[in-house]
């Protein structure tokens, strides 16, 4: 049987390399012309614990991962106990022979068992234990009849840095494995994943790595920030490339060190962007409202976790909206975009620049932990380099400053909140910036009249950039019973849903917020206005989106589904809520 | 030519009469003229306090930021455009207090940054609390039954984090201070100027009439080098009867951390224009992902 | 003319005394007997600008300052140039003569124009032209008849800590200055304000001094803080205080110590506060979280002031109160209390220790510039000592602990929320308190079910809060055409506005809402049930409270009344912007 | 007598095998029962990383913060109860960096803290990042081209901040890493113990083999004198083909800030009870406001 989708699962520990050999199994299948979903699951621990990599492949496109495991990959006692149950009928489990495996449950729901020597094949043909898990990949794509040379082609890749010695000691491994498939297991399994012959070529990009993208073509010149799970990558995708393509990297001290870097940065006229988690930001908060008030346009990309304070470090979680949105002391406009999809994570990471300049305030991407670690494949042109655009708003050039015939206002009152921007370093624009209320000239005062103007003039910008907000996305029919709403990383488990609901008979689609704030209430009502039963889905215990929907749009969700234990929502897990939504 | 009136602001001081900060802008803004940098080539960048006020007064490129964070955004400024001088002012508890930590880690990097801090020895903005720098036993509306915190000594830890350039002034002796200002300025790399700054409201036992006598300078020591790191150590704890002022410590050669910035080789970042993308470009970027 | 009401402006430059003089003036006029009530309106900045102090009195309790002047103390050019113009029908205006006044423009309002050689007096009778300020009040208490013993006991409580010879300075500046009014204006002035023989004894507080008594008395030990505008004073008198009533207090490097200090602290068994405006919470955001999550009682005083960042410094605004309800990631329960009195803030004082303990969280008081820096005198019992409670909620002893047989559990699930809580030190209660996820023994968990659990048994305990949360307090007949809806330091307008409302024939009430989180909805829907015309008074520019009420309980309010200039509501200002109102 | 069994915690630690944690955790227990102080008397407090994890796998009073933050609330507990043994265990990403200016204010306060530092010169939990004390030119995943911040030196910022006790142990050298913890829990005064901690995942190459070679004890080197400050400065900025391990400095005498708190002398803030308020106090309290 030729097979249009399966689910791959490798669980196993800390130190495993469970991430890295699901990231190229991953990549393999990609190569091989299947979509593919991957995810991981992993525990803040360097080793030992519990984590687990899943892949789901189809030849169809898909949006997020789902439940149902056709292969597991057991690399430890754990990843049995944990994951045996999770494999459907006629789907199996590759672990060490030494393992204990419960036969008979397997058995008895038709569960193939195929034990393999993987430390052994690693050590005799690898030289090193640690190479099992390529073992264990080995008799996977043995099991599947997976062209062995796309295999091989990533472990080339991947190992390289590592030497060639790592490269042949997996190639060995991974060969070996694969044959022990065919010579034991031939026929036993009903899957086969070849390759896709007529696939083009695709590209397998996280959330992370897709706004790090959009970021650095849409002109970023400057990141500083300092690690924190899941955003830490961003800065290293910078580090890693910013030599290259002429962007400075600064690893700070701390998160205050670098929001204020960034002030210093964006004042002089760089793009600049800090990547951050919940706590990080909230070391950012008094920074935030000093862009706010000097407007200076700073790009921070808040990726969630689960708080408060360290909470799950290594997990997903969407409890921070109503922290970003009101973040620092007084009011002042900022832009908050919440993309769903790699693709809008890239298209925010270069719109998020864009908007901080036209508007001059910080502009914050909210994402979590699992859109930025989660891998999708996607086509060559879904993100869309050359339609990256670069609008710097009402900034003025040298030209437009050495005709300047009156004193250069930096914050002059305008009908838009907008003052025309100058950065420092020209004559005729010396001026002052100041976290103090200050007059159109940048001069620190304390007049009421003239405090009343700035603080008008600044959220005026908030109607201003009303008009680029971008109301909810539509997925799935256009009339429909039921309305899934959602943000964020929600999307891709949403869309799988409203898919399948549609495919059971019910008539379901989905709204998806992106855009935050300035919330976009006549779009979001409108969008809303003639939905039927909606459902709102958010990974938070306090129903926050919801909350914003019922109190800027007056719009009343029905019911709700929340998740809040650190792991993201699955297809299966929002079909089975609305089954008890709709039971009571 | 510049000239001091081209740092001629409108907005006209608001400190009390006396106050040392008055010496120290003056002298700032005849270093940056003798130097001959124009206005336009000087960010000027401040935390919270009265001295912080000092870009306001000035007509100068100004950022006057957060309490304790003047040292990152210059920081940032610097990486953005390295050709514009950069210089911090603030006080001695937004320096050596809240933002001590960002001065060490400045200082480590050798970010070629000249932070000057006002050193009144008391919180003067908030109206009289004890400072980092204040002297154990020194009584204020937060110390009623003395200090009990033994003071920072920022000459030993701008040593001992790194620091390039270390120096004190007098802000009374304005000649003296607009030399050591000017080494500063054209030091490559971190420079602290300490500056003994009489707050005639809240610190009048550590005013002029304490300072005068006891200032001496150190570069009238007979053999004093200020290379030498180890006679730095130890002249950085004399702090009594003699209290030294002038260039206590300067090590020439260090890179700076811009230096080693390699994109910054080719030239300030917000000159460098955004990156022409080709077609190659995406290519490679694609590939990365595949 | 034996007057009932009058109020006195005291103008200059900081640094000439304004606000000492004006302090020590209403001190004064409360000893003879009046109520007063005073407020401050100060530049940041130490010397120069123009600052005001400005005193009401009257025969009967006031809650607010109101715009007219009846006196005006004018010790700068500024000050005259600002203030006449404010001087009633009647009223006069002391200053040195060689001001420039426009007599013209005062005599055609029939305002007394009262020349005086203050610097003179200062000099030859105290020696030193600082007094001037002394010399006016001499002058004008000398105008008014106001019996000169009072006024010199004042002079000698508040000039004893600067030495004898500066009580007995003023004295004679006061005591020439008084006689030159006699001699000079005697019955030129229409005003009389001497002693009201039978008025009880008084005192004399602002927000900050009662809200720091009730904490003391309240049990706090200990207090970490950074000085910041407008908290600072709440710092001072503590650290004034401490020695003697045995409070650890600490000026901090930084907010961020000052609430991990708290937490240490509270974490230990001792009650702890930090006083700090919107700045300082800033930098206490990440910290905030940590108490949230390792359930650390710990209280926050923000008193705020316009933001964002600096802003102005030293004037007031409410622009922080979806800021601290939203602060931090995740989702964990605090309690916020706004209180809009002396007597609220005192009662906040000891409250929030009580609540903080009971729900083991962190507890917010949130006050404003205006509310911390004006004084009202208050009758003796009107801060009732006695009456303050201490509840430390769930707290296991150490006989407690001694009869346990089980494992000390401290994040117990429970139903209320709260877990049983031992302080270290106990051999039987060695436990973890960790800010990352935790099981019930508070060991490190990343188990989603016992994440689950824990969220849920933290947020049960808003549940249970809330019953302590009082409904809006109301004033004003229970029936009327319009109910002025308010929060904080607007209490004392808009209780003037109700007075001035109804005796003018309009029949209006207010609702002050003082418990603002968990948000008492089902009593704020009561109260608000049956009002006519809604008018939100607040002073920010977005309606924060307004929101708030719409949002959770329904509320929408009909017509709404801002301010953010960083100037404090008048009754006036109130009493034209309801004119407004009702014209369009 | 107290046993380092009664230390054992149910939970098992999750760091790598080999990590030097295990070292420093082993003798952190070992000397708390040597020096018989039982788990109930000690309080252990961590900031965020690999090696602030110590105090879950402990039976001692826990308390596990934020990233760079642990000072703060060791110092908020000892002024609430300073009959309790405070111990800081933190990384050196959360010490040196995030958490610097925090150690600054803790040594001149002279806090009676252990602040134990696991020096792996490296971020170990989030994955190898170049930390604070890591060497110039370091390849991390932030510094893919090599780091070019100079790194801190702990030990000299230390002394310049007035520590009163500064050591470094290794995490191989049990014996001698537990003597040191024993004197430092003994220091009346802020006392960092600097250790140099082996990270087999991210920083092999700063690991046993090379320290083993390189490390020697200063107690054994003739002469040394620990109370002679400058001597400490010097041999602080060793650190090559040889590194010194041992207590380098200690000043005894020194007040404590508990010591110095007026408040504290009628014993632990927490012991003291709310205070039964008299008519007579009220009418204290009432009369200031008349
Ligand atoms: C986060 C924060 N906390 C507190 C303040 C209040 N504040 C303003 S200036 C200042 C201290 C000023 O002292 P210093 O830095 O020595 O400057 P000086 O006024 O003496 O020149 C303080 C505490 C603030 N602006 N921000
Ligand atoms: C405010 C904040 N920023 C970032 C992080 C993420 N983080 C956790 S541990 C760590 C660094 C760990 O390095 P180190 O302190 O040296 O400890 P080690 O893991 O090496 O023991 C970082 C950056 C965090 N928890 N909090
Ligand atoms: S208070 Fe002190 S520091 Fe501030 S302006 Fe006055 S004299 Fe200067
Ligand atoms: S990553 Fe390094 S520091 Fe962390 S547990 Fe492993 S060896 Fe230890
Ligand atoms: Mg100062
Ligand atoms: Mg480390």
């Amino acid at each position: 049987m030729r097979n249009k989708e399966m689910t791959f699962k490798i669980g196993g520990e800390a130190g495993q390399g469970v991430e890295s050999s699901g990231a190229g199994f991953a990549k393999a299948l990609a190569r091989a012309g299947w979509h593919v979903f991957g995810m991981q699951d992993y525990y803040s621990r360097i080793r030992g614990g519990h984590n687990f990599y899943q892949i789901r492949v189809s030849d169809k496109p898909i949006y997020s991962h789902t439940e149902p495991v056709d292969l597991l990959l057991a690399l430890t006692q754990e990843a049995v106990n944990r994951h045996c149950q999770e494999v459907v009928t006629g789907g199996g489990v590759i672990c060490e022979e030494c393992l204990e495996v419960d036969c008979e449950a397997l058995d008895k729901r038709d569960v193939n068992y195929f034990p393999a020597p993987l430390t052994d094949i690693a050590q005799e043909q690898g030289g090193a234990e640690v190479m099992r898990n390529t073992a264990a990949l080995g008799v996977a794509a043995g099991l599947i009849g997976f062209p062995f040379e796309v295999m091989a082609s990533v472990i080339e890749d991947n190992f390289a840095k590592k030497g060639a010695k790592a490269v042949e000691g997996n190639l060995r491994v991974a060969e070996a494995a694969y044959r022990f498939a065919g010579d034991n297991y031939a026929d036993r399994f009903d899957y086969e994943l070849g390759r896709i012959e007529d696939a083009p070529p695709r590209m397998l990009v996280n959330g992370n790595e897709a706004l790090a993208l959009g970021a650095l073509l849409g002109g970023c010149k400057f990141v500083a920030g300092y690690p924190m799970t899941p955003a830490t990558s961003i800065l290293q995708w910078m580090a890693g490339h910013g030599e290259r393509y002429g962007v400075v990297v600064k690893h700070t001290e701390d998160e205050i060190a670098a929001i204020l870097m960034l002030i210093g940065a964006a004042h002089m006229g760089a793009r600049a962007m800090a990547p951050t988690s919940g706590g990080g930001f909230s070391l950012m908060t008094e920074g935030l409202g000093l862009a706010g008030i000097t407007e200076t346009p700073i790009v921070i990309v808040e990726a969630q976790r689960p708080g408060p304070a360290t909470g799950l470090a290594t997990r997903t979680e969407q409890g921070d909206l109503l922290f970003v949105m009101h973040a620092s002391q007084g009011e002042f406009p900022r832009i908050i975009l919440s993309p769903g999809t790699v693709e809008e994570c890239f298209e925010a990471g270069w719109r998020a620049f864009n908007l901080a300049e036209m508007y001059q305030c910080p502009a914050i991407i909210l994402s979590d932990n699992f859109l930025a670690n989660s891998v999708r494949s996607i086509e060559m042109d879904a993100l869309d380099f050359a339609g990256v655009e670069i609008d710097r708003g009402e900034l003025l050039t040298d030209d437009d400053l050495d005709q300047l015939e009156s004193e250069y206002l930096r914050f002059a009152y305008t009908e838009s909140g907008v003052s025309p921007r100058a950065l420092p370093g020209h004559p005729k624009a010396v001026y002052q910036a100041t976290g103090n209320e200050h007059t159109p000239d940048g001069h620190l005062t304390e007049e009421p009249e003239a405090r009343r103007m700035q603080v008008e003039k600044r959220l005026r910008k908030l109607d201003t950039a009303l008009h680029e907000m971008d109301g909810p996305v539509q997925y799935g029919p256009p009339e429909a019973d039921l309305t899934l709403v959602g943000w964020g990383s929600t999307y891709g488990p949403l869309r799988e849903t409203v898919d399948r609901l549609n495919a059971e008979g019910t008539t379901a689609n989905m709204l998806h917020i992106r855009d935050v704030w300035p919330f976009p209430t006549e779009k979001v009502k409108a969008a809303l206005s003639d939905a039927g039963r909606t459902v709102m889905v958010e990974g938070n215990a306090t129903g926050q989106m919801a909350f914003l929907l019922e109190s800027h749009a007056g719009v009343k969700i029905d019911h709700h589904i929340r998740k809040y234990d650190g792991r993201p929502f699955s297809p299966e897990y929002i079909l089975a809520e609305l089954k008890e939504v709709e039971n009571g | 030519m510049v000239e001091v009136r081209d740092y001629q602001s409108p907005v006209r001081p608001t400190w009390c009469k006396g106050c040392g900060d008055y010496g120290i802008w003056n002298s700032l803004k005849l270093a940056l003229a003798e130097l001959d940098l124009a206005p336009h080539e000087v960010l000027m960048v401040s935390g919270i306090g009265c001295g912080s006020k000092t870009p306001d007064y000035t007509h100068v490129n100004g950022l006057h930021t957060l309490h304790g964070r003047s040292l990152p955004p210059a920081t940032g400024a610097r990486l953005a455009n390295h050709e514009m001088t950069v210089i911090c002012v603030h006080g001695d508890g937004d320096g050596y207090g809240m933002g001590l930590g960002h001065m060490m880690h400045a200082a480590r990097r050798n970010m070629d940054i000249v932070d000057v801090v006002q050193n009144n020895r008391v919180y003067g903005l908030t109206k009289g609390q004890y400072s980092p720098t204040s002297p154990a036993g020194f009584v204020s509306k937060t110390s009623p039954g003395g200090a009990i915190d033994r003071p920072v000594n920022p000459w030993s830890l701008a040593l001992a984090a790194g620091a390039t350039f270390i120096a004190r002034g007098f802000s009374v002796d304005l000649r003296h201070l607009i030399e050591i200002l000017k080494k500063a300025i054209q030091h490559r790399g971190y420079a602290l100027v300490d500056v003994l700054q009489p707050c005639v409201s809240f610190n009048r036992a550590y005013a002029y009439n304490y300072y005068q006598p006891r200032v001496y300078k150190v570069e009238e020591e007979p053999g004093y080098d200020p290379a030498d790191r180890a006679a730095a150590w130890e002249r950085a704890h004399e702090w009594g009867d003699r209290i030294p002022i002038g260039i206590l410590y300067q090590a020439e050669g260090v890179p700076t951390y811009e230096d080693q910035v390699a994109v910054l080789r080719a030239g300030p970042l917000v000159k460098q224009g955004f990156r022409e993308w080709t077609e190659e470009d995406y290519a490679v970027l694609r590939s990365g992902f595949m």
